[in-house]
């Protein structure tokens, strides 16, 4: 972990509310190891109502230009505040936090399903898998086509399928819904997005007995285990969302009890 | 307990410290008080224990720790070649409890010193309760030092009408210093969903939200007592730093901004160096309650 | 006495209302509590009386006023003519005081309620010391409960233990309704002039930062007391409006956040109306302590 | 007294930390009626530490271009914000605020006295005696030639005269010092600028039984009347340095007793 100034090399907006944030350390410091579900604290600053840092997730890296990607919906004032920040700017980060998700030890058939900005860390994992020599499918949700984001770099690691509420794109429904689900065996399943969806797919992986990691997005204070307030009850106990995870296995979790 | 400089850091806002050697050097605040310790392990409180509030925080997080016993044998072997004190935050939720806890830490080489809390507003059973009233801040205090021989602190709630009248009842059972403050009672609903933030309905307010009452109960707790004052509530830079020292503290405590700034409390440390070179002042004990009243 | 709607202003913070008719529609909103009144004419603390603090303000004005004599002559006949409540916010050093400068208030047709101010933390001689005790609180409200045949409002210090013991204190006396709550105990000082930044040392702290423990008192007097419960801390939009409801607030004042926006109460009666029209409540009174506990 | 957003058409840095801001309304309202020592109350945005609103002197008026001048000094948070606002921003105020100098009825010899920043509001005076037919004399000090700003807007209105701490500009020293307060007898007094030259200034009016105003500057709250913070002792007692003052005759002040 580190804490360390990063300039914007660019910001790009992809929709009405999310914005691709590429970033890289200012005074060209060597980035840490990071791997695929960590995530960083951002400090917000020029925000009244901002008091704590904001979580968000490490959405891509590019080695070679020591580049850190951050996909950011504004939701509120911090991360709005993230969002307008313009190339050139400085923003201060604590890096990489929390564990990643697992990068399986053999081939097989992975799919990793994220829903809105929560196909943030799928994107990095996305890659990690392809280095891994493994093929990977990717299933998108979101409320329309403008909320699928970043589809062509996800194209570059696996197969694409989509859903959309409105069926603008891909299957109309959520992601759960996809014939997909129905017409291939996964071997692991890797899930990010809102809690609702989530659940969902832990519950189909679990009826099925098909290995799921989430990303569990617990609302943070500190990031970095100190606090204790990003707690998820498991099966072992409370543990800490930032230190412990945020990914979690689906069978540590207590959502299915 | 000789401090290398007065700066330290609050209780269940620093971990172990272990948290935050990557951020920072220990070995350069004055200590660290660990988290909340009590006799048995507790899970502590349902999430969500946290809400966000104008310049601070609620949190509930209720005194998660893994008891007394596993820090000693656990952590203590681990935390104890960290290069500044280290201090145990001990709590409870009756007398006996903070003196079972208390005992099994007596002869701990590294650990000089422990801080009573008596002031937790997120437990049930006890902790707050103890430090609103003179006499169960008393007894708990006079308990505690009848077992503990090294230096005893004790953590005074803010949610008191006259917190030097307690301040008066742990020194007069023995406490070595009092720590002040910890957080205030607090509340934060969600307008839309018109329910509670927190799992616990209620929790402890801490940040620079709190720092001007705070900053009160220190300058009179510091004209109460005899005891050095330990001040703390919403310190985020030197500035603050220094005000609680003017106001009569002899050390502090850093929380909250840790959170915000894992190097808060170096950074205080450097800051405070440079006021004392600026305004040519040999010592810091020279601006302890060193206000100037015109 | 009835109200066009929750919304009103706080004591101190809003004149005579006066002060604020360029800026709004005074009309427009439930009530306005005019500053604090005095049987003598005071001139209040020296200056400085005032030091922004992180998310609120500390101030010392110390209750400046022309007396109640002056009130009546030369206010009252100005701002009987508001289209809206007018509430005299009544102080002062004994019991006598506040029964003979509430007495002179008795019989004017448009002030319907007084509201005594037990808690006011910025004169020596009282003010804040009735409030901190039940049985002060009890005797003041007593004695103006004899004299004052109208809506009598008791507004009380949040500088307490335990405040539904006083609340319930008031409400055993007579009182019609509690307000809460006054300003919080605090200090500030500048680190570079070693100097507070109040002439008094101390002051009142109010405005955001003290939200969470205002609502958490608000919530507590609401479950402990059956009058109504007028809240206040730090309201400066209509989410915090909500809350204070939830939470158990028949009404509420605005204050310091007038300062910033003058017409945040008026924004305040718009958001609600939003609101209650987005989640389909036919009226305000149905959200009073509708907290939802999971 | 009026509350409206207003647009940044410029903002010209003076000097390394002034800024002259040239504002309008935002929709075009017409300006209400102002007056020289009015000022105005500036709602800081993006500003953490900056709860409340910042008073800054109105610094002239150009009612042709229905747009008013602000001279801003960045001293701490919430000025360096509003001397960081960018052209096409928007900006919220309280106006006009306080009592006004008093423009004199007769011809005669006047000085206007300003220090740093607090020459603010004698521009807008100048013009209006400058109107009114008077000329005036203005005498501007500073701790250096950078910090005696406008000189070539004071010199349309009447005759230019010099202090600075280290000589770069004019006499050497304070405003006091000058030998024009030697030289010539002036029949009235405007001053504007740090408290201490304020006092020497009143002190100087006072020996000599020139009358004289000077514009306080004290802590505020509201900016409008209703807080009773920023009130200032005065023979008559306190009264509000925002509606009573911000100009005040040195006979009614306690500074000199
Ligand atoms: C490990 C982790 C990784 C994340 N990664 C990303 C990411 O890559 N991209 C991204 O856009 N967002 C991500 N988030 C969510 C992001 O942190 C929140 O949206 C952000 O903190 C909201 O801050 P705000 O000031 O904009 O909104 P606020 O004004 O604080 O809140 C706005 C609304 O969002 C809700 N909210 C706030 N924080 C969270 C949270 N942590 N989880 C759920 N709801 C919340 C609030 O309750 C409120 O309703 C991540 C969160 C975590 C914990
Ligand atoms: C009626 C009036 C007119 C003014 N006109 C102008 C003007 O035209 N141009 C201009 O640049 N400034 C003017 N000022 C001063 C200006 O309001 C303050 O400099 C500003 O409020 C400081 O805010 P800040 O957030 O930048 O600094 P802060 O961080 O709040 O304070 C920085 C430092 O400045 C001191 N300070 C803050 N406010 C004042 C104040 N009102 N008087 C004296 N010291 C203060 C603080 O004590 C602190 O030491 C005027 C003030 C008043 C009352
Ligand atoms: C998340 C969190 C956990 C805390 N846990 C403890 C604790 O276990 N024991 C204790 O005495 N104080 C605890 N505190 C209180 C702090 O030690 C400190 O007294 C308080 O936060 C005020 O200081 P601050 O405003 O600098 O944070 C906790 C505070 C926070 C924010
Ligand atoms: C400048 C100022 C003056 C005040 N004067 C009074 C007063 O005269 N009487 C009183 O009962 N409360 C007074 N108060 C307290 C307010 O009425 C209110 O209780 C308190 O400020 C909390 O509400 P807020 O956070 O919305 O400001 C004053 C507050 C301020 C900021
Ligand atoms: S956010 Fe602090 S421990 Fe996880
Ligand atoms: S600043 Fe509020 S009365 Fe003058």
């Amino acid at each position: 972990m580190k804490q360390l100034d990063f300039t914007v090399r660019s910001n790009e907006q992809l929709n009405d509310q999310t914005h691709l944030l590429k970033v890289a350390p200012w005074g060209n410091e060597q980035l840490p190891e990071m791997y695929p579900g960590q995530f960083v604290q951002i400090l917000v600053e020029n925000a009244p109502h901002t008091f704590l840092r904001r979580p968000i997730s490490i959405n891509f890296i590019v080695p070679e230009k020591n580049e850190i990607w951050l996909l950011v919906e504004a939701v509120g004032e911090g991360t709005r505040k993230i969002c307008e920040l313009r190339s050139g700017e400085r923003l201060n980060l604590l890096l990489p936090l929390g564990n990643s998700f697992t990068i399986p030890s053999l081939p097989g058939n992975y799919l990793l399903v994220g829903g809105g900005v929560g196909t943030a860390p799928l994107l990095f994992l996305a890659k990690k898998l392809h280095e891994s020599g493994y093929t990977a499918d990717f299933l998108l949700g979101g409320a329309s086509e403008k909320n699928i984001l970043q589809r062509s770099d996800f194209k570059k690691y696996g197969t694409l399928y989509y859903t959309t509420e409105d069926g603008s794109l891909g299957e109309k429904g959520y992601v759960t819904h996809h014939p997909l689900l129905q017409d291939k065996k996964y071997d692991f399943i890797f899930t990010c997005g809102p809690k609702p969806m989530m659940e969902a797919v832990a519950r189909y992986a679990s009826e099925r007995a098909i290995g799921c990691e989430v990303s569990l997005e617990n609302l943070m204070a500190c990031g970095f285990g100190a606090c204790l307030c990003c707690v998820e009850k498991t099966k072992r106990g409370h543990i800490c969302a930032c230190t412990e995870g945020p990914v979690l296995d689906i069978n540590e979790l207590t959502w299915l009890d | 307990m000789k401090l290398r400089n007065p700066v330290m850091t609050a209780s269940g806002t620093f971990g172990y410290g272990t948290e935050y050697t990557d951020f920072m050097d220990l070995g350069r605040i004055g200590g660290i008080f660990v988290k909340g310790t009590t006799l048995e392990p507790r899970q502590g409180n349902d999430y969500p224990r946290m809400a966000e509030t104008p310049s601070g925080m609620l949190n509930a997080v209720g005194l998660q720790n893994k008891g007394v016993d596993y820090f000693v044998e656990q952590i203590y072997p681990v935390i104890k070649d960290y290069n500044t004190h280290m201090i145990v935050n001990v709590s409870g939720s009756t007398v006996e409890d903070y003196v079972a806890c208390s005992e099994k830490l007596v002869g701990l080489e590294k650990i000089p010193a422990i801080e009573l809390n008596i002031s937790c507003p997120n437990v049930k059973e006890g902790g707050m309760a103890f430090g609103t009233s003179c006499s169960s801040a008393a007894q708990v205090t006079r308990a505690v030092r009848d077992v503990f021989p090294g230096t005893l602190i004790v953590k005074l709630t803010p949610n008191v009408t006259d917190i030097t009248e307690i301040a008066r009842a742990v020194e007069a059972e023995g406490a070595d210093s009092v720590s002040l403050v910890n957080t205030f009672l607090g509340m934060a609903i969600d307008a839309e969903s018109r329910r509670p933030k927190l799992s616990t309905v209620t929790g402890g307010l801490s940040g620079p939200c709190i720092k001007p009452i705070a900053l009160r109960m220190v300058w009179q707790v510091y004209h109460a007592v005899s005891i050095p004052v330990i001040g703390m509530g919403g310190i985020c830079n030197w500035q603050d730093a220094i005000e609680f020292i003017l106001a009569g503290a002899t050390a502090l405590q850093v929380g909250t901004c840790n959170f915000i700034d894992p190097s808060t409390s170096v950074k205080i440390v450097e800051g405070i160096e440079e006021y004392l070179l600026r305004h040519q002042i040999d010592s810091v004990t020279e601006l302890i309650g060193a206000l100037e009243i015109p």
